[in-house]
């Protein structure tokens, strides 16, 4: 089979709440292996379109390719066994649970319907634990792992957050606002971990604040009023005059 | 508390409890137990309170009982069938127990029925469910009410004689096997004088907004309105059907309702005029009632309801005949009330053999003006009363 | 093996637990004036228990639990009246018939959630009570269904031992709820089981990394529904009856009651839940009449003092004395 | 029958009219405090009870109508103050429990005070008789209740929209914080809701005492009438009690007609209908 050039791409991608159009005509192309960002000021849309592209909310007009697919009328869970995995800009974890058994639900995800088995032990599943240890490390939280998930730093729970998506083994790995809410001195860290991920999976991040994606972006896709302003190279971006334009008038 | 007390000092007498239970009054000492099954605690906690006053007044009229101490323990049924059941399955299998009187649910006493007849003891309940003496009857239970087939005919028939003019009767019936009894009681008598029975409104179980029901008797247009429901539906029926006027068009009749203590709920002002079919009544003149208001009256102060009239006589007469033949046996004290007579609160009853139901009185009332009252209780006055019972072949009834 | 146990119950549910639950079956009926009071305290306990991978695994609160109570008995019941089936047949139609109806309970109440949900669990607890009413042909209406068998244990022909005595089918009963313990926590050890729980802390992550929880609920809702099926069916064979009463609001609201008294963070609080609301019934009530009054109070106390029901006030109480840092259990106040 | 089919719809508004005024306390304590409310039903059977008393006391049944809301509301205010406060955090089932707990408290309390039996209120000398029309009868004292509770509707709707209680309450239904930020003390204006939804059972149990008398256990039957009101309409919503209450005593009084056995079916299978159809009942946000 031949692998398409895109991984991920959206064709005319609508999402309209009666008559405003929270993503108008968006046709975005995530490549294969890269780590490509949405940037955008607060109401561009980045936000909306990253709901459409996880499947919290069903897109309204246009196509989701994924790997060559229509996935567009796929549920959130569904795009799970296909490759897909995300991270919430909020911190969404399983509070009570320890920080492996966070990890190692994620990874038994991906098994869909076959994690119905009430009748098997979980151990039973050694490769989702070995998967849980392995992030834990990659995480570096080997040392938290049976802490209870609520009970971790904010900066380490936001770490959690983006491990928990990598657990699946995903192809696309889509995480919304990482560093949101981290204090000054996390963000490197967080910057660190994505730029690692990145080296094998592929990326699709959505942010804020530009500065600190141009670093380890290959694509960055800019957005606004619902539309792709402009797509291309950090340089390029950083050059163009409408995205300063884009992100002055928004502060002014 | 008691039972448990009485189980710790049998244990620390060892042996004792090991011993057959018919050698085991042979300890003197030994109080006998008799149970009351009681809805003390829950919705029908108005029930179980008088009905514990009308058994306590019997008891206390034996300190002892061939010899043994006479002890009374109240079984709280918390209005609860599956409570009730357990309780006693545990009085008999643990306490020996025996001799159990009570119940104010129907539904409890059919299956308490069914167990004390496997334990071989006696029961008698005054509840309202016909099968008690119909086709779930059995050897140890007796029942002290007059069943639907009475009520309907004891109210009905003299109801109709007074009242030439009335051609057209309406019902208001409960969807229950109960109110179904009493409804096809109802059609029948109507039929057999030839009366019209213009309509019938069902109500579900839990119902007690009447005022659709009242809307299509008005409509129906009836010179008789009777009212088959008991209990709080029927108090709020005769509420909400005063309320819509229904009096100043038409004759109420509830056939079945629960005497004294509902009538001071309602009040002389809703009563007024409506017909009343009662198990008793405090003001009827007999012997033995004379001397049952008198002793309530004393210990507590009040005039009897029916279920202390009822649980009274009930536990009187089961006593009496534990006593009569000398013996703690139930089976043997179960044949010995088979077909007995004795004087009753409504006068001479007799316990039919065949279908161990009592046979007494059953009343037509009509509640009174308040100007005419002569005291707080006298809110109703006898019309008539007298004895229907079908014969016990047609009960469903076969004595095992 | 605790050490690499990734669950977070995992101290609790250990070994010892399985001992603490068989000394307490052999106990119960030693202890207690009667073994038929300790078979209705494990029949609820096993509805309770039941409850509990719905309220405290899964984080469902389900007002229909008497639904798959009432079913279960009715079910048996008619089963071995009219057709004569023995013991394990009618606990399997009992079970069958709860499972089936938390299917269709659960399909449409998970559609929605929070409150919602909860008024739709007791809109159907509801119904199920008039139709069962209504068909009092086959139910016995309001009188009930009187003449429940309690059949012997047989194969074949044989019998191998008759349950009419109280104490042999406590021994029954005690044996069916070990079982049912046991199965339960093999459910909560399992993926499946580890999947509910995810679910109660957060659906929409649980949704997010893969798991259609529709499916969850729904399959745990039938274990659930089968579970309390069996407990309806045994109280049936308890009382050689069924009322009304076994299917209404009530019901479900007594279920839940035991379940949130006892503790929703473990398995071990149904029991401990089941057996102190009806002995709190069966002494209280001997002493006075009003003493629903107390349980209201016992209800407030609970809330206010012990939110992690009797089995979290008594671990957290072994841990003060034993001087541990504060306990593993789950923090009720997330609970949806 | 036609013409009766139209009696059953008029005499179902005015039964709608009722159901609406037992449901609107329910639905103000949801909205505003995101609290489910089990014991509304015993706030209900004890404004009966007051009343009962203070007409037995006074002779006057306006009277207790002033004065037994007044007493159910003060009670939930010290309940509110004491208990309830320490509860609005907590999920759906302590709130469920500690409620339940309140009821059995205020029901077994009543059955100590006043008995076992219920009690009867008499219909106040100024409304009783009936309204006849051809064949149709109305009690005057039921046309009261309908002017009385579309009174109350329409104050209650004052209150809420034109009063700056009413902003603040509103606005604490869509967030606390909001309403912090405006300097309000929200724990009072929460006793007050609280205190206002349990009033307004009173003022219900009051009205419904010539009907219904006073009867101890009356409270989980009232209690399930007002859930299905508030759920058909939408919980926390105010238009949505009132067209629920409509809608159930319509239901209710036509089924009389039509299919009396079902009436309860009928309710309940309309209120999951509604559930299922639409999320947030009838008038209800998300």
């Amino acid at each position: 089979m031949n692998a398409p050039e895109y991984l991920l791409q959206t064709e005319n991608l609508e999402l309209a709440y009666g008559a405003f159009h929270a993503v108008n005509g968006v046709s975005l192309k995530v490549e294969q292996g890269t780590i490509h960002t949405v940037i955008g000021p607060n109401g561009a849309g980045k936000t909306s379109l990253f709901h459409c592209l996880t499947g919290e909310r069903q897109a309204t007009g246009g196509a989701i390719m994924f790997d060559g697919k229509n996935i567009i009328k796929k549920p959130s869970h569904g795009r799970v066994g296909l490759g897909m995995a995300r991270s919430f800009q909020l911190t969404s974890l399983f509070q009570n649970l320890s920080v492996r058994e966070n990890l190692r639900l994620a990874a038994q995800g991906r098994d869909g319907l076959a994690a119905l088995n009430f009748w098997r032990r979980v151990d039973s599943r050694r490769e989702h634990l070995e998967m849980a240890d392995q992030v834990l490390e990659r995480l570096q939280l080997t040392r938290r792992a049976d802490t209870l998930a609520g009970e971790l730093s904010h900066g380490q729970q936001r770490v959690l957050e983006v491990g928990m998506s990598i657990c699946s083994k995903p192809r696309l790995l889509m995480l919304d606002e990482p560093t949101s809410g981290m204090g000054i001195d996390d963000i490197p860290i967080m910057t660190q971990l994505i730029s690692d991920l990145g080296r094998d999976h592929t990326v699709l991040l959505i942010e804020h604040n530009m500065s600190i994606v141009m670093s380890i972006s290959q694509r960055i896709t800019v957005m606004s009023h619902g539309q792709i302003l402009v797509e291309g190279t950090p340089e390029f971006v950083r050059a163009d005059e409408r995205v300063r334009v884009a992100y002055l008038g928004e502060a002014a | 508390m008691q039972r448990r007390t009485l189980l710790k000092a049998s244990l620390a007498a060892a042996g004792a409890l090991s011993l057959p239970l018919g050698m085991r009054h042979a300890f003197a000492a030994e109080p006998f137990t008799f149970y009351g099954l009681k809805s003390m605690s829950g919705a029908f906690a108005s029930y179980g309170k008088f009905a514990d006053m009308g058994s306590r007044l019997a008891v206390e009229q034996y300190p002892q009982l061939l010899g043994r101490p006479l002890n009374y323990k109240v079984i709280d049924t918390e209005g609860n069938a599956g409570k009730a059941v357990r309780k006693v399955q545990e009085a008999i299998a643990q306490d020996g127990a025996r001799f159990f009187q009570g119940c104010t649910l129907s539904s409890s006493a059919l299956a308490v029925a069914k167990e004390v007849d496997k334990a071989g003891g006696v029961f008698m309940t005054p509840v309202g469910a016909d099968e008690v003496t119909g086709k779930d009857c059995n050897k140890a239970t007796f029942r002290w009410s007059v069943p639907t087939y009475g009520a309907v005919r004891e109210t009905l028939v003299p109801l109709i004689k007074r009242l030439p003019e009335a051609k057209r009767w309406y019902t208001i019936t409960p969807q229950y096997v109960f109110g179904e009894a009493l409804l096809d009681g109802t059609k029948q008598v109507l039929k057999e004088h030839g009366l019209e029975h213009v309509g019938n409104s069902y109500h579900s179980l839990q119902e007690q907004e009447f005022s659709g029901y009242l809307t299509n008797a008005i409509a129906a247009k009836p010179d008789v309105l009777v009212l088959l429901n008991f209990g709080s539906q029927s108090s709020n029926t005769l509420r909400q059907a005063v309320n819509f006027g229904i009096k100043e068009r038409m004759k109420v009749l509830l056939v079945w309702s629960a005497g004294l203590d509902q009538f001071q709920e309602l009040g002389s002002d809703i009563l007024e005029g409506v017909y009343l079919g009662a198990q008793y009544w405090h003001q009827v003149d007999t012997p033995l009632n004379r001397e049952l208001v008198k002793i309530t009256k004393a210990k507590y102060g009040i005039n009897p309801t029916y279920p202390l009239a009822a649980d009274y006589i009930s536990t009187k007469v089961m006593l009496d005949t534990i006593a009569a033949t000398g013996s703690f046996d139930g089976p043997t004290v179960a044949k010995a009330m088979q077909g007995l007579s004795y004087e009753g609160p409504t006068g001479p009853e007799s316990i039919r053999a065949g279908d161990h139901q009592v046979i007494k009185d059953y009343y037509l009332l009509i509640g009174k003006p308040a100007d005419q009252m002569s005291d707080k209780d006298d809110l109703a006055q006898v019309v008539s009363s007298g004895q229907s019972f079908a014969p016990v072949q047609d009960t469903g009834c076969v004595l095992g | 093996m605790s050490e690499k146990n990734p669950l977070p119950f995992a101290k609790t549910q250990s070994r010892s637990m399985l001992l603490l639950v068989v000394a307490v079956l052999i106990g119960l009926p030693l202890v207690l004036p009667s073994a038929t009071l300790a078979t209705e305290i494990l029949i609820f306990a096993m509805a309770a228990l039941a409850c509990n991978l719905l309220l405290g695994y899964t984080g469902l609160l389900s007002f229909g639990q008497g639904i798959f109570f009432g079913a279960g008995a009715y079910c048996a019941a008619l089963l071995m009246i009219h057709l004569q089936l023995g013991l394990f047949s009618a606990l399997l139609g009992a079970a069958l018939a709860g499972g089936f109806l938390a299917f269709l309970v659960g399909a449409l109440a998970i559609r929605r959630t929070g409150i919602y949900f909860v008024m739709l669990t007791l809109a159907f607890s509801q119904m199920a009570y008039f139709l069962t009413y209504t068909l009092s042909d086959w139910t016995g209406g309001d009188n009930g269904l009187l003449n429940v068998p309690r059949p012997e244990i047989r194969i074949g022909d044989t019998v191998l031992m008759s349950l009419s005595d109280a104490r042999y089918f406590y021994a029954f009963v005690a044996v069916l709820f070990l079982l049912i313990f046991i199965g339960a926590r093999r459910v909560i050890a399992s993926p499946f089981g580890s999947t509910l729980m995810a679910i109660r802390e957060n659906e929409t992550r649980a949704a997010a990394i893969g798991y259609d929880t529709r499916h969850f609920k729904i399959l745990v809702f039938m274990l659930s529904g089968a579970v309390t099926g069996i407990a309806g069916a045994l109280y049936a064979m308890l009382l050689h009856f069924v009322p009304l009463s076994n299917i209404d609001l009530a019901m479900s609201e007594n279920i839940l009651i035991m379940t949130i008294v006892g503790g929703t963070g473990s398995l071990f609080g149904s029991l401990l839940g089941a057996g102190s609301i009806v002995l709190l019934g069966e002494f209280l009530s001997d002493l006075w009449p009003r003493w629903l009054m107390l349980l209201g109070v016992i209800l407030i106390l609970v809330v206010v003092f012990m939110r992690g029901g009797l089995w979290g006030g008594f671990s957290s109480l072994y841990e003060r004395i034993k001087g541990q840092r504060k306990p593993s259990l789950p923090t009720q106040e997330e609970l949806p | 029958m036609l013409e009766l089919y139209l009696f059953q719809i008029l005499n179902g508004l005015g039964l709608g009219m009722i159901y609406f005024l037992i449901a609107v306390g329910l639905t103000i304590i949801f909205g505003l405090l995101n609290f489910v409310n089990f014991a509304h039903g015993a706030f209900f059977l004890l404004g009966a009870y007051i009343c009962y008393t203070a007409v037995s006391l006074t002779g006057s049944f306006w009277l207790s109508l002033l004065l037994a809301p007044l007493l159910v509301a003060a009670l939930a205010w010290v309940i509110e103050r004491l208990l309830i406060q320490r509860i609005y955090h907590l999920p759906h089932m302590f709130q469920i429990l500690v409620t339940l707990g309140i009821a059995l408290i205020i029901q077994e309390a009543s059955v100590m005070i006043w008995g076992p039996v219920g009690k009867s209120v008499a219909v106040p000398q100024l409304l009783r008789g009936v309204l006849v029309i051809g064949d149709f009868v109305y009690p005057y004292y039921r046309l009261f209740l309908i002017v009385f509770s579309a009174l109350v509707g329409f104050g209650l709707w004052l209150l809420l929209e034109r009063t700056r209680f009413g902003a603040l309450v509103r606005a604490g239904s869509e967030s606390t914080e909001t309403v912090s930020l405006l300097g309000t003390n929200i724990f009072r204006l929460f006793s007050m809701t609280f205190a206002l939804g349990a009033g307004l059972a009173g003022v219900a149990g009051v009205l419904f005492a010539p009907l219904r008398g006073a009867q101890p256990f009356v409270g989980p039957e009232i209690l399930g009438v007002a859930f299905v009101v508030v759920v058909i309409g939408g919980m926390g919503s105010f238009s949505g009690a009132l067209v629920g209450g409509l809608l159930v005593g319509v239901v209710q009084s036509l089924m009389t007609t039509i299919w009396p056995q079902g009436a309860s079916l009928m309710i309940y299978g309309a209120m999951a209908v509604v559930i299922l159809l639409r999320p947030y009942g009838l008038f209800g946000r998300a």
